[in-house]
């Protein structure tokens, strides 16, 4: 006959969500305690793809750690690679030419364009429509063969070097972009009309969810996800690097507290990254696109510490340096991992089809919790 | 607030800290005997209020290690101060700071596994990346050598 | 009133819908949208950009002739030990002993793809192609040796 | 003319001046049952092909185009995988039920089969209280997926038969309220009769608001009795990666795969009959030539185009909505369908006491 259902202690359905699960978009194991359809605690296994990123960069030299941290968040691969780049580029006190500046941040929000409307598809998915998904992607792709075209690789580019970016922009590139952007005009209401006014969505995404201000802070919440809860803390305008200083753009504030408010900073954070672009790609300066750096870097016995808004949040670069060519210690401050640790806090008490939602509006890359 | 003003009001709170100004970011040094009530009034001093813990993690010296804790503010971002606490080597302990600062919680657990830190009244101090039944050395640890490694085959 | 707005919640909930349908429907009819690819059809179409990284190559020309020196620029720029210069000593005319490369092993299994090498190569002797079809079934296949047999360095390059 | 209606009356009477009586009912059942099981087999094909059609193009993909000319045998490569794989059951498993589950299921889809009229004069069971047998026998189909989610042991199965028994029987009620309507304005239980009664105009043509909202509440009910998106709540791909067909594998698999595609067709059926006018040719008033072309189309045709355009409309709820939460599921029947199909229950009465139907 059937064997009993294992309960815990208090007669709590214990299910394991992961590590392979359509939802969580990759190898997140997550322990839940339910009763009935209820969650009562949330406890994420993590380690299936920690590949200690850390530990491996301590034995390679600065030019060769770089193109590890793509693998971080593959998803916004180049924003990784920038994290790096600014470090080293603090420690060796490179000055980066004005138009490697302006690619990169080009670069940076094609890049969190493409990750804003993945994660859109994959997040549809989630609450059960599977159409936007695609259409996703057709946006994506557009984005992924600008980035074939320049950088040579479609996700994980590796295209920053320290001192600037590895080649020039290709020929066509202002054109291509040019065209991706009125074409992506043309499209970008889709997501209104699918998802964002559906009423289904709506009574989905609604006021489940919350994490307030105050836990948001504590979590160590960044990125879309603090956003959300009215946190002002997007890197880009509060420590600003490269150029983002003499842009303009806004930075989204939802102070809903809940899954749509979220979903709704992501969405449009896309068009601010739109208006970002569009504001570069007809003034890109003439002159270099590196600057001249030595053939072996050695960083200054110290600490180094750089950070860059990457679509998940808050990426922190912390190098401790002996004074050799290879760091003696290295720390990826992850948004990931952060925001992860909210998911208990926020799931307590609502249903498990929330859970999966909510982990959209997350917006997980699980090799970026793990690294 | 600049570097000075921070020591200043930092000095008042603490008195045994020491300072080192060379990085980014002012750079203290306390014992780890202090460390709990430190914490709490770096979070609540009405001045300084920092609020975010935005990195924590642990160096390996080799003689000694280095817990670092990067704190800041939401009101006022550009106060930020970089903690720093040596712990012993050999049986390195530490108050867990998971009750002010919850991301700690998290971070935490990484040090534990990986530098083998015990972190004092953790709420759940238990391995949250490595395989169930880890045994043997802290992988992060400098002295630890990976059996398989794949660039050295 | 409760009862107007009850009506109303229903009418703007099925209108919300019907706009959803209608995005849907328009793509349903629509058929010129579609951007399915056929990969394994439009194999003789498909044109990669010049820039792709596919794998490490070294070209060679007519007469067989390489550009590489063997001076170990890649193995030390590489960061996942993908590349092994193997070199040996060629006799020149004049009698001297000359340092030359034996083989190139290139590991493609190991390797990110990353471009470091074929930056740091002082001679241009290797290049990234634009091949994408790597999948064999055997994994000894993928460890490659660039250099062809019985190539040699082109002239003039040191 | 040429019809489905003659061809039976044919063969019964052959069969008639052939055999003995009890043999030759014994004939007919069997023949019967052969066509049941090969439409099963040809609607299973037919609708997976089509679902995997028009999603892809709802989802600007081109859908599958390998096996036959425009990928239209891709059914058959189905099938096919599925016949061979290996049918999996789980250690721990209650293996009666767990095997019977998906049987039981289909035998629910075909016993449902009987009194739906396909053509003029063409049906299995002229039942006298078809749509009666219809609502009760429906119900049935709970059960194989409460059986299924309960023997195989495994908790995601478990919830997805929970969920999906709260939702089957909360969504009967508002189907069989507006059903309910129908039976009110005609005065009879017999799908024929109901057929009949819409000779000069389909019930949702006629202009009684009632019919118009009870058809819409009837597909939205239907929609969530057969566990289709955005009610799939049994299923619930990103929660509960299959929900109560989780364990299921192959044959089995197939066997639920094509109830459910098959309980979809015979709901739809339904909702042709009682609501589109089974097989009746639209006609328009007084437009007597116009009328006259439509007669020419045999009726199977029209059945099958109303059901398919019915299908048609549930695919495409399927590909376009988000899923609902369990809790919004039963408010939305609780709190919206059933009271307006009381409502409109009540209204649809003093409509037909008060005579103003036609």
């Amino acid at each position: 006959m059937v064997e009993e259902i294992g309960t815990n202690t208090d007669g709590d359905l214990l299910i394991n969500v992961g590590p392979q699960h359509p939802a969580t978009h990759g190898v997140l194991h997550l322990v839940i305690t339910l009763n009935g359809e209820t969650i009562k605690k949330v406890e994420p296994h993590l380690g299936y793809i920690h590949r200690s990123i850390e530990k491996m960069c301590e034995s390679l030299t600065y030019r060769q750690f770089i193109y590890v941290t793509s693998r971080m968040d593959y998803l916004s691969a180049h924003i990784n690679n920038h994290a790096c780049a600014l470090c080293v580029e603090k420690g060796m006190q490179i000055e980066v030419p004005a138009r490697a500046q302006v690619i990169r941040v080009i670069m940076d929000e094609l890049t969190r364009i493409a990750s804003h409307e993945l994660w859109w598809g994959a997040m549809a998915m989630d609450i059960g429509a599977f159409t936007p998904f695609f259409h996703a992607f057709r946006e994506r792709e557009s984005i992924n063969d600008i980035m074939e075209e320049t950088c040579g690789a479609r996700l994980t580019m590796n295209y920053m070097v320290p001192g600037g970016v590895m080649a020039d922009l290709h020929p066509d590139f202002q054109k291509k972009v040019k065209a991706f952007i009125s074409f992506y005009k043309t499209k970008i209401d889709e997501a209104d009309e699918l998802l964002t006014g559906n009423i289904i969505f709506q009574n989905r995404m609604k006021g489940v969810g919350i994490l307030t201000k105050e836990d948001a802070i504590s979590y160590g919440c960044t990125g879309p996800t603090a956003r959300g809860s009215g946190v002002r803390c997007d890197i880009r305008k509060i420590y600003p690097y490269e150029i983002y200083n003499t842009l303009e753009f806004d930075e989204v504030i939802e102070t809903g507290c809940d899954s749509l408010s979220r979903y709704l900073v992501r969405l449009k954070e896309i068009k601010q990254s739109l208006r970002i672009v569009e504001q570069l790609i007809d003034n890109i300066p003439e002159g270099d696109f590196q600057a001249k750096t030595k053939a072996v870097l050695k960083l200054p016995k110290g600490e180094f510490y750089s950070r860059v808004e990457t679509a998940r949040g808050e990426l922190g670069v912390y190098i401790v340096s002996e004074g050799g060519t290879t760091p003696y210690r290295i720390k990826f401050r992850s948004p990931g991992f952060s925001n992860l640790s909210a998911l208990d806090k926020m799931a307590r008490g609502s249903k498990l089809g929330d859970l999966v939602a909510m982990m959209g509006t997350l917006d997980l890359v699980i090799p970026d919790i793990d690294r | 607030m600049e570097k000075e003003e921070l020591k200043l009001k930092i000095t008042e709170l603490n008195t045994t800290a020491t300072f080192d100004e060379t990085g980014e970011w002012l750079n203290v040094t306390v014992d780890a005997k202090d460390w709990l009530p430190f914490a709490h009034q770096l979070r609540n001093d009405p001045v300084l209020v920092f609020n975010y813990l935005f990195c924590v993690t642990c160096i390996d010296w080799k003689t000694q290690l280095t817990m670092v804790y990067h704190l800041s503010s939401t009101h006022d971002r550009s106060n930020t101060v970089v903690i720093k606490i040596n712990l012993d080597r050999n049986n390195p302990e530490i108050e867990s700071v998971s009750s002010i600062w919850k991301t700690a919680e998290f971070h935490e657990r990484e040090v534990y596994e990986m530098f083998g830190v015990k972190f004092l009244n953790h709420p759940d101090l238990r391995l949250l990346i490595l395989p169930d039944g880890w045994e043997g050395k802290n992988p992060m640890l400098k002295d630890f050598d990976d059996p398989v490694n794949m660039i050295r085959l | 009133m409760f009862i107007v707005k009850y009506i109303k919640n229903v009418f703007s909930a099925i209108k919300s819908l019907l706009v959803g349908m209608r995005r849907t429907g328009y793509y349903f009819t629509h058929h010129k949208e579609i951007i399915t690819q056929q990969y394994p059809d439009n194999r003789e179409t498909l044109v990669l950009p010049e820039r792709f990284k596919g794998e490490v190559v070294m070209p060679h020309n007519e007469n067989n002739e390489h550009r590489c020196t063997g001076c170990t620029a890649c193995e030390l720029a590489c960061p996942n030990g993908t590349i092994k210069v193997i070199t040996k000593f060629d006799i020149t005319p004049e009698g001297k002993k000359k340092k030359a490369i034996d083989k190139l092993v290139y590991h493609l299994e190991l390797c990110t793809l990353c471009n470091l090498c074929v930056i740091a190569c002082p001679s241009d002797a290797i290049v990234m192609a634009q091949t994408f079809e790597h999948s064999v079934f055997d994994r000894n296949k993928l460890t490659k040796v660039l250099n062809n047999p019985d190539s040699k360095i082109m002239d003039g390059v040191e | 003319m040429w019809s489905l209606s003659g061809i039976t009356n044919w063969v019964d009477q052959w069969l008639n001046a052939t055999f003995n009586p009890t043999l030759t009912l014994i004939i007919e059942m069997v023949i019967v049952g052969v066509c049941v099981i090969s439409l099963f087999a040809v609607l299973g094909l037919v609708l997976v092909i089509m679902e995997r059609k028009v999603s892809a193009w709802m989802q600007i993909r081109l859908g599958p185009n390998r096996v036959g000319p425009k990928g239209m045998l891709q059914s058959f490569a189905d099938t096919l995988k599925l016949l061979v794989k290996e049918g999996f059951t789980p250690n721990g498993a209650d293996k009666f039920l767990f095997n019977l589950a998906p049987y039981l299921a289909i035998i629910v889809a075909m016993l449902l089969m009987a009194p739906i009229a396909f053509a003029k004069d063409f049906h299995m069971w002229n039942l006298n209280i078809g749509v009666l047998y219809v609502s009760a026998v429906s119900s049935i189909s709970v059960i194989s997926i409460l059986m299924a989610g309960w023997a195989s042991n495994n908790k995601y199965s478990l919830m997805g038969a929970m969920r999906s028994g709260a939702q089957i029987v909360s969504y009967e009620l508002s189907a069989g309220l507006a059903i309910l309507t129908i039976v009110v304005l005609t005065g009879s239980l017999n799908l024929n009769d109901i057929i009949q009664s819409q000779a000069n105009g389909w019930w949702i043509f006629k202009g009684h608001i009632p019919a118009i909202i009870a058809f819409v509440i009837f597909i939205i009910a239907v929609t969530a009795e057969t566990n289709r998106a955005p009610f799939d709540l049994a299923e619930a791909e990103s929660e509960l990666t299959a929900g109560f067909h989780t364990e299921y594998s192959g044959m089995k698999f197939a066997l639920f795969f094509l109830a459910e595609y098959v309980n979809v067709f015979i709901v739809c059926a339904i909702g042709a009959t009682l609501f589109l006018g089974g097989w009746m040719p639209f006609h328009i008033g007084n437009w007597q030539s116009f009328n006259h072309v439509m007669d020419f189309i045999p009726s199977s045709i029209w059945f099958m185009g109303k059901t398919f355009f019915l299908i048609f409309l549930i695919m495409w709820f399927r590909w376009t909505f988000p899923r609902l939460r369990i809790d919004q599921l039963l408010n939305l029947e609780w709190k919206y369908l059933l009271p307006i199909s009381m409502f409109n229950i009540l209204l649809v009465t003093a409509v037909a006491i008060l005579g103003w139907h036609f």
